[in-house]
């Protein structure tokens, strides 16, 4: 089986003094700002050397901390921004040497589709869902005649369960699980090898999310597509994925079978997160609790490690020397210099 | 289509204020259309048995100092003074909100020009600059939509800026770059589109401000041409009136000028509810 | 626990928001106690009415909304008949409330020790010399590191969680006798929002406090609850201890519910959704609110008004039908 | 380092307006050339030959180049030099001393008239939306914006002062009877309390107060409305229930938090506001007799006097300027977050 | 605080320089020249048929010189000065100053320099101060227009030793500080001048050149809306007011409250210029039928408001008097008209821009439309341009582009050949109508320094009008009146040469 996508060394930085900041990247920007006033730019490591692949057909999950630079990879991936270095190859073709602002132009970009976090957020308020499934047919399949049309977006919003009677609806007429499935269907419209999934659930309630699951695995099924399916919680990921990677502050930490994560989690951070979960064992989950924030992603160390000052584990060590890969079997490996040993 | 008149009654209807101005506007786009066929005497016709002659029921706002039926010339007006307001808001408002979404959409270099022009025209006094356009390109009533137009642009420009700004790397615009479309179709079909509503607003005080604008220009004589008749020149003109005792000759034209002025900048909100889906229920 | 009075004691509350698109029926017959020492969770889909029962127990209630039943006693205060001073003076000493999205809660332009200071100045906490002080001390109530630096911080410059954390802190400034959080964890990370849960539940044992978290996660409430109320659609459908309703829930709600919550283990084919969504509560609506999305629902459901069964010593179900 | 920080803002702010200015210098250059008028013939009287117009040319340099004559004037504005205006016959510069306080101090009280009923309104509005007195404002603001300033200017006089007679003669800065109170900053009002001046003070602000209702009349309803929306805004934000919700009195929520934080939208409208009465002071100085810039200008540009058109517009540039700056300085004051987006 | 002797004046505008001789001085400055400063004569005054003081141009005052001779051959004049009169610095007035002063209205180009040429006065060297007291002027030709020209606002005495002290080598006639500062003799002081605002002068009480004014200040303030100078006159806040609407005087005027002047401007018209150089209007015929065509009467009545002296109806093409200005022979006959078009080809009728100065769009404006109403009626389509004040000498008088438009233009000194000589002559500046012909050339040359008691005079000028009113490159429509409203309380108004306030012979009752 050939790896459908594969990301060898790929980074994002961003030149720190130009707009959009958020989140932590605001705060410890505003820190550095005021306690050190030297002018040189700072980078900011959103994404720092990632690699990994997907098989086509397989699904992998996504996972780690508000700002450790989940949407940047995945907009890198889909090629709606350009990475600073590093590669990107889909279907053994070198995607990522392609200009995001170009590559509306490619063979690929119908392949590799994403859909948004924010159900709402994603649909252009003045588009009717028809308007909005139509749309990549129109441009990327170019279907142009409006029988065609209505047929092939009827049969996408059939395959989404969306009833046919909504597709006169504009965005704010619809319900959040509705929206959802037009998002879903605008994506898988011209089915796609890829697709990824941009914590797709979260703003749902849990009465949707159900359904949204089942209907993403069937899709999937239907139409052999590779998940990339980034996500928060835990409990998903593991329903729906098969393989899944850990990120912390832009760099993969772990990656290994679902299964596997679960129940035998290598890195420190990935144990404080499934502990963290609800739902689980009362006096084991306090032992692992994370106190503090994560570091600055502005121009990190590059000789410590970046969950130091966290880590129930860490030492001196974490500091001095770059954290080492540990791969207790083949499809599993850590970055840590004291993995958690299973008991 | 009938979406769309239904639409337009709920929003009438939900605002007594909108509903107020949506029938005053009505009434003036009459009065631009069929007015001069309906006025009771011909609004150029002068008289010297007739001048200066208080409201009665042969003359219902009274004559000016050429014996001319003062009601006559208002509703005239209408339709000149409607066409200074709509052209001049109307070049404005495509010029500087395709600027304002070039600057906003591509930024860098682009943004900073866009910035400069309009900062520049910013730091004149607005009228003045008007004053001085129409000055130096004579006093016609082209040059008037013009200089108001000019005058206008930075607001319209800048407005648009943000709003496509904002718009820009919203989640909904990269769905349609994902779903093949170029930078320029995005923000052709996807975020000026939905910039519109804000910019409405905008327009109708605009409207307004074109009328008085105008109404200014003609107070220091630099308004349309004699013996057109315009209701910031009769205005303006009426006004060196008042002391002497004909109020007649101002107060008409002025209270036209204010309704008009009024309907624009009442109908804003409802302007920009018609235009916003998501206002439809 | 039933030996002494309840702290927040709301018996029948409807509400109902006038809008102009016709009368929202917001909350129907609402009634739930919460003592001292307690946590109690309400769960629920959104729009269920966990915000507006909470709001209206605070008295904060938006304009659009009016109280046509029902009554609600907060440390005895009777909070409907009360005057907006007495409210005020209420708020923040005896009740009060956190809430999601820490950081556009606080007021950005502010420093977060001197929002704190504003509460602990005007319940008459500490005089203007010693507020900096008061502000540091609660400060470190809620564990904040390096409390003398952030005093001087905006919430713009801190992190989700430790906004989080001054919220608590500014609720917890005068130690009132209940918070009510309402999804007090929503958009922050897993790891931070076990910690800020467990500083929560921490205080409130502490202070032996009594504790409202409204959440829309089973799975949390399970963790942290005593008691468990679940709401739909403006209806309280079912409430009782944690052990009780997670063992054995009685209405379908509840059931439907927890089988759509993924727990960690089992496969996709386990969790379940539940049709529908709920019903406009707007117009006419049936006595049992869930009766559209029931598999259960029969001619009974429609017969009249619904009543809470008390199916255990403290569990009550509102359904004609329940499991 | 906080404050350097903001320093550097500001600074940027400054050097950012430098192509602005001179864009205006170029604009107005364009545009004076362009005036129909020739100002060799205004100034060679009413008497003049084709020879004596043709000398006052080359003596203004008008025979000159468009590109020489930019350079000239260019070089001149380098070392201060304004200029002299030709209908005045006094250097730009002490004409703009001389008339810019006037206007400004009009200008000020405008503004002062202005905030003072539109943010209470705004305020009122915003705190019962949808009701009567959120209507009633609606329309009595809009009227206000409705009616050209010289028509409400010229009614005013006639009301006040020609009817009633409760308004002094508007007869410009101050009534015949008294003597403007000696220069210090030129604000007749200042000047007067500075010299300790009571009844000058008196006469110099009854003088202002129906221009000053005139002006500020046109600009209630950018403000009121602008506040109004941004009150409504920040009163529907989560910081106001947290406020609520800790029991902080209804003042103290309405103020403090709601509008200080409603303020920035308020202050950039101020700004916008201040320059359109800038402009419109053209129209109400004629009215009053105003001894203002505006006038000025008008009269400028009707002779076609270059240097001072140029002087007038370059001067509003700068104040506009400096106006923004300070609108960025209050802005940094009172939002913290202020600079940290360039 | 003393308002009895002190005169409040509003007006329209202000001056712009206290030195008449400067360039660009405008014309409210003109009244600089005399309430500031003396001149060596002044005009004698008669008194109107409504009561108003208006100077005599042809009769000359003694003012800082006390007698002149004027040689037999008419070309030297000796002039004595005023023994005992001074400078407001104390300093005596003597030839000496009226030497350096005339050589600087010559020496400056300009307007001074081409009104003094108006009197054949031309260069330094006609002027000679023989001693302290004796002012000599030794003319080239004998010229019936010297002395009358010694009496306008232009040849005004300096205090030349003052002057000299601050003239600079780039400026040696000081021209910079006489502009900011007076420095005369005339009968009232300047206390304060704020450019653009006011100007208060007070009583020199030194004054030996004329009787001392009765009233000690005079506080003039610019106003620019006429409508407010009205109501300021109406409130009593004003003792007079100036530069109001034909309507305005009209209706004062009929209100009886107030005194209104009403003094027809001498040598003055309100006409209607017909630019030669519009093919239509080349044409003799063409501009005969639109003096048919003007709507006099309603002009006069509903622009003018009737104050002034109408100036069509004559009887005959030629001049019974040489009265200047006159009716003009002509009607309002759209008939005649029409057939004077159609013997000119024109019965189509053509379109023709009107143009008028935008600073006297009180009356022109309305003038206009009338006119333009008119026209229609015989086939001409009139589009109506305002020009604003400072392009209309651009326009109207330098470039001599307007094809129809009014005009306003009146002489200082009242002759026929004194208008002749501005406006009808070839290539002068106020011939915006391009119109030459020879023979009024040929006659203007020849009358204008002819004494009037000439023989020849009488004749010439006949002939000369009669040409006019057949050519009509102009069409007369009024004399206008000077008017200006004053308190009941107020007398002692005079009208002088230049139109503006003469503040001398002012008088104010108490009320
Ligand atoms: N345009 C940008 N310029 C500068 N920094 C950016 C930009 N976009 C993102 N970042 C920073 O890059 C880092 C990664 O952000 P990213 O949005 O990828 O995080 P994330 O993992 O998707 O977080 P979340 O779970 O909250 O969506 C953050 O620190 C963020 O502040
Ligand atoms: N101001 C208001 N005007 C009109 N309707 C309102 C208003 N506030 C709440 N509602 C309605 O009341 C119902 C209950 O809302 P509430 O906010 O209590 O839900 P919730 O359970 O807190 O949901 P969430 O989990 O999304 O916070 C909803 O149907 C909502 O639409
Ligand atoms: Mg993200
Ligand atoms: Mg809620």
């Amino acid at each position: 089986m050939t790896a459908l996508l594969k990301v060898s060394d790929l980074k994002k930085y961003y030149a720190l003094g130009g707009k959009g900041l958020s989140d932590n990247a605001m705060v410890s920007w505003v820190r550095n700002r005021f306690t050190n006033a030297p002018k040189e730019t700072q980078m900011l490591h959103a994404v720092d050397g990632v690699n990994f692949e997907i098989s086509k057909g397989e699904s992998l999950g996504l996972v780690g901390e508000s700002g450790c630079g989940k949407s940047t990879l995945v907009a890198m991936l889909a090629r709606l921004s350009d990475s600073t270095s590093g590669s990107i190859n889909f279907a053994d073709k070198d995607i990522g040497s392609v200009p995001a602002k170009q590559f509306h132009a490619e063979p690929e970009r119908s392949e590799l589709q994403i859909v948004f976090q924010d159900p709402h957020e994603s649909l252009n308020p003045r588009f009717t869902a028809f308007d909005t499934i139509a749309e990549p047919l129109r441009r990327l399949a170019n279907l142009s005649s409006k029988a065609e049309l209505r047929a092939r977006v009827e049969a996408v919003a059939t395959q989404v369960d969306l009833p046919l009677q909504l597709l006169g609806r504009f965005p704010h007429q619809l319900s959040g699980g509705q929206k959802a499935r037009v998002n879903i269907a605008r994506a898988i419209a011209l089915s796609p090898k890829l697709l990824i999934l941009d914590e797709p659930t979260s703003a749902l309630d849990v009465s949707v999310q159900a359904v949204i699951l089942k209907l993403l695995v069937r899709l999937k099924q239907e139409l052999g597509m590779s998940y990339l399916f980034v996500s928060h919680d835990l409990n998903v990921v593991r329903l729906l994925c098969d393989r899944v990677i850990v990120m912390y502050l832009g760099q993969i930490i772990e990656e290994g079978p679902a299964e596997e994560i679960f129940t035998n989690p290598l890195h420190p951070y990935t144990r404080a997160l499934i502990s963290a979960i609800p739902g689980q064992n009362k006096e084991d989950a306090s032992k692992y609790r994370l106190e503090g924030d994560p570091l600055s992603p502005v121009d990190p160390d590059p000789e410590a490690c970046r969950f130091y000052g966290r880590c129930p584990n860490g030492t001196d060590l974490c500091t001095r020397a770059a954290p080492v890969k540990i791969s207790p079997n083949p499809d599993h490996y850590a970055v840590c210099h004291f993995p958690v040993l299973s008991e | 289509m009938s979406e769309f008149l239904k639409h337009l009654r709920y929003v009438l209807t939900e605002n007594p204020v909108t509903l107020i101005a949506g029938t005053m506007f009505v009434l003036l786009i009459v009065a631009a259309i069929i007015g001069p066929a309906i006025v009771p005497y011909d609004p150029m016709a002068s008289s010297a048995s007739q001048s200066l002659k208080a409201p009665s029921w042969e003359h219902w706002f009274g004559t000016d100092q050429l014996g001319r039926d003062v009601f006559s010339r208002i509703v005239v007006a209408t339709r000149l003074d409607l066409s200074i307001a709509v052209s001049a808001v109307a070049i404005s408002f495509v010029f500087g909100s395709i600027l304002g979404s070039l600057a906003g959409f591509f930024g860098g270099w682009v943004d900073r020009i866009v910035g400069r022009i309009t900062d520049t025209i910013m730091a004149f006094p607005l009228f003045v600059l008007a004053m001085g356009i129409v000055a130096a390109l004579g006093n016609s009533v082209e040059n008037i939509v013009y200089a108001t137009a000019i005058i206008n642009l930075p607001f319209y420009a800048r407005v648009s800026r943000t709003e496509v700004n904002i718009r820009r790397s919203s989640d909904f615009v990269l769905a349609a770059r994902l779903a093949g479309n170029s930078s320029l179709r995005l923000l052709a079909t996807h975020i000026y589109p939905n910039t519109l509503p804000p910019l409405m607003v905008q327009v109708s005080l605009n409207m307004g401000w074109a009328i008085l604008n105008a109404a200014g220009l003609s107070f220091i004589g630099l308004g349309v041409r004699p013996p057109t008749a315009e209701w910031g020149i009769m205005v303006a003109e009426g006004a060196g009136y008042i002391v002497s005792g004909e109020w007649w000759l101002a107060i008409f034209p002025g209270l036209a000028l204010m309704l008009a002025v009024f309907t624009f900048n009442l109908l804003g909100d409802g302007l920009r509810d018609l235009i916003d889906p998501r206002r439809r229920t | 626990m039933s030996n002494s009075v309840p702290i927040l004691d709301i018996k029948n509350l409807s509400v109902e928001f006038r809008t102009r698109s016709g009368v929202v029926k917001a909350l129907e017959n609402v009634s739930l106690e919460v003592f001292r020492g307690e946590i109690v969770g309400i769960v629920g889909e959104s729009g269920s009415g966990k915000s507006v029962s909470a709001l209206t127990a605070m008295g904060i209630l938006d304009p659009a909304g009016h109280v046509t039943a029902g009554s609600i006693s907060l440390g005895g205060l009777d909070v409907l008949g009360a005057s907006e001073a007495v409210l005020q003076t209420m708020r923040g000493q005896q009740a009060s409330m956190i809430f999601q999205s820490p950081r556009t809660a606080l007021n950005p332009i502010r420093t977060v020790g001197n929002q704190i200071g504003d509460v602990l100045h005007r319940h008459n906490m500490a005089d203007r010399q010693h507020l900096r002080e008061m502000v540091i001390r609660t400060l470190k109530t809620v564990r904040i590191p390096d409390p003398e630096r952030r005093f001087d911080a905006y919430p713009f410059e801190l992190s989700g969680g430790m906004c989080q954390r001054i919220m608590i802190a500014m609720a917890l400034a005068c130690s009132p006798e209940l918070l009510i959080a309402d999804e007090p964890t929503t958009g922050l990370d897993v790891t931070t929002q076990a910690a800020i849960m467990d500083l929560i539940r921490d205080l409130s044992r502490e202070r032996n406090m009594a504790t409202v978290l409204i959440t829309h996660d089973l799975s949390m409430a399970a963790d942290y609850c005593d008691k468990i109320i679940v709401m739909h659609a403006g209806h309280v459908v079912e409430s009782g201890s944690s052990h009780d309703l997670f063992t054995s829930p009685r209405h379908p709600y509840t059931a439907k519910l927890m089988k759509a919550t993924p727990n960690g283990g089992g496969s996709l084919d386990d969790i379940a959704s539940i049709h529908g969504g709920l019903p406009d509560l707007r117009g006419l609506l049936p006595p049992c609110r869930f009766s559209g999305r029931c598999e259960r629902h029969e001619a009974i459901c429609d017969s009249g008004p619904l009543d809470a069964k008390e199916v255990s010593p403290n569990h009550f179900v509102n359904c004609q039908r329940p499991l | 380092m906080k404050r350097n920080d903001k320093l550097r803002i500001i600074f940027g702010r400054l050097t950012q307006a430098i192509p602005s200015i001179i864009g205006i210098i170029i604009v107005t250059f364009i545009l004076t050339r362009a005036l129909p008028g020739d100002p060799a013939v205004y100034f060679a009287g009413p008497a003049a030959t084709e020879k004596s117009i043709q000398e006052i040319r080359t003596s203004l340099g008008l025979d000159k180049s468009m590109l020489e004559q930019f350079w000239i004037y260019a070089s001149n504005l380098a070392s201060g030099d304004l200029g002299v205006s030709v209908s005045t016959g006094l250097s730009v510069k002490e004409e703009l001393i001389r008339r810019l306080p006037a206007s400004l101090e009009l200008t000020f009280l405008a503004l002062l008239f202005s905030i003072g009923v539109a943010l209470p309104l705004g305020i009122a509005a915003a705190t019962r939306p949808n009701s009567w007195v959120d209507q009633l404002c609606r329309i009595v603001v809009t009227a206000g914006v409705s009616l050209p300033v010289f028509f409400t200017g010229l009614f005013m006089v006639y009301l006040f002062y020609y009817i009633l007679g409760i308004a002094p003669a508007p007869l410009g800065r101050l009534d015949i009877i008294y003597l403007s109170p000696p220069s210090v900053t030129g604000f007749y009002t200042i000047d007067a309390l500075l010299d300790g001046d009571i009844e000058t003070f008196g006469a110099a602000l009854s003088q202002m107060i129906l221009p000053a209702i005139t002006l500020g009349i046109f600009t209630l309803a950018p403000l009121a409305r602008m506040t109004r929306g941004a009150m409504l805004q920040v009163l529907s934000s989560d910081f106001i229930r947290t406020a609520r919700a800790s029991g902080l009195k209804r003042s103290t929520v309405l103020y403090t938090y709601a509008f200080r934080n409603a303020l920035l939208p308020i202050l950039t409208t101020l700004g916008m506001v201040f320059s359109f009465m800038l402009g419109s002071n053209v129209l109400v100085e004629k009215v009053f007799a105003w001894p203002g810039i505006g006038s000025f200008a008008i009269e400028a540009l009707i002779v076609s006097d270059y240097a001072a058109v140029q002087g007038f517009v370059l001067a509003m540039a700068i104040l506009y300027v400096l106006l923004n700056l300070t609108i960025d300085i209050i802005y940094t004051l009172v939002d913290p977050r202020v600079g940290l987006e360039s | 605080a003393g308002r009895d002797d002190t005169l409040v004046v509003v007006s329209g505008n202000g001056p712009n320089s206290m030195d008449i001789q400067r360039k660009g001085t405008n014309r409210p400055s003109y009244q600089i020249a005399v309430n500031l400063y003396d001149r060596l004569v002044g005009y004698s005054t008669k008194t109107l048929a409504n009561g108003t003081l208006m100077y005599d141009y042809s009769k000359l005052e003694p003012e800082a010189a006390e007698s002149w001779v004027v040689s037999p051959d008419g070309m030297t004049i000796t002039f004595k000065m005023r023994k005992g009169a001074t400078f407001w610095d104390g300093a005596p007035i003597t030839a000496y100053d009226v030497k350096w002063s005339f050589d600087r209205a010559v020496s400056l180009g300009g307007f001074p320099t081409v009104q003094m040429k108006a009197g054949s006065l031309e260069k330094p060297e006609q002027f000679e101060a023989l001693d302290a007291d004796t002012f000599v002027i030794k003319l080239t030709r004998p010229d019936k227009m010297t002395l009358p020209d010694l009496g306008v606002p232009v040849p005004i005495i300096f205090n030349s030793e003052l002057a000299k002290k601050h003239a600079t080598a780039d400026d040696p006639w000081a021209t910079e500080y006489l502009h900011r500062t007076p420095a005369g003799s005339g009968a009232f002081m300047l206390e304060r001048w704020d450019p653009g605002q006011q100007v208060v002068y007070k009583r020199f009480e030194g004054w030996k050149n004329g009787e001392l004014p009765g009233i000690s200040r005079v506080i003039i303030r610019e106003i620019p809306s006429a409508s407010t100078r009205r109501a300021l006159l109406e409130k009593g806040d004003a003792d007079v007011s100036l530069e109001m609407p034909p309507k305005d005087f009209a209706e004062l005027n009929a209100s009886g409250k107030y005194t209104i002047t009403g003094v027809p401007i001498e040598n003055s018209m309100i006409s209607i210029g017909l630019n030669l150089n519009f093919e239509p209007f080349a044409n003799k015929l063409v501009r005969q039928a639109i003096a048919y065509s003007v709507p006099y009467d309603q002009i006069f009545k509903q622009a003018a408001f009737e104050r002034g002296i109408p100036l069509w109806g004559g009887k005959s093409l030629t001049p019974a008097t040489i009265e200047w200005p006159q009716p003009f022979p002509y009607n309002t006959d759209y008939d005649k008209a029409k057939a004077l078009l159609t013997e000119a080809g024109y019965e189509q009728g053509f379109e023709v821009p009107l143009s008028f100065n935008l600073g006297l769009a009180q009356w022109s404006e309305p003038m206009c439309l009338l006119l333009q109403e008119s026209l229609e009626k015989v086939g001409i389509k009139a589009t109506i341009e305002k020009i604003p004040g400072a392009n209309w000498r651009t326009a109207a008088l330098v470039e001599k582009k307007l094809p129809m438009h009014i005009k306003d233009f009146g002489g200082w000194l009242n002759y026929p050949d004194y208008y002749s000589f501005w406006v009808y002559q070839k290539d002068r500046l106020f011939n915006s109508m391009n119109y030459s012909n020879p023979e009024v050339e040929k006659i203007t040359d020849a009358t204008l320094k002819m004494e009037v008691s000439d023989p020849q005079y009488e004749p010439n000028i006949k002939k000369l009008l009669s040409i006019f009113f057949e050519d009509v490159p102009l069409i007369p429509v009024y004399q206008p009146y000077l008017d200006v409203a004053m308190q009941k309380n107020i007398t002692g108004y005079q009208y002088y040469a230049h139109r503006q306030l003469d503040c001398r012979s002012f008088n104010k009752a108490s009320v």
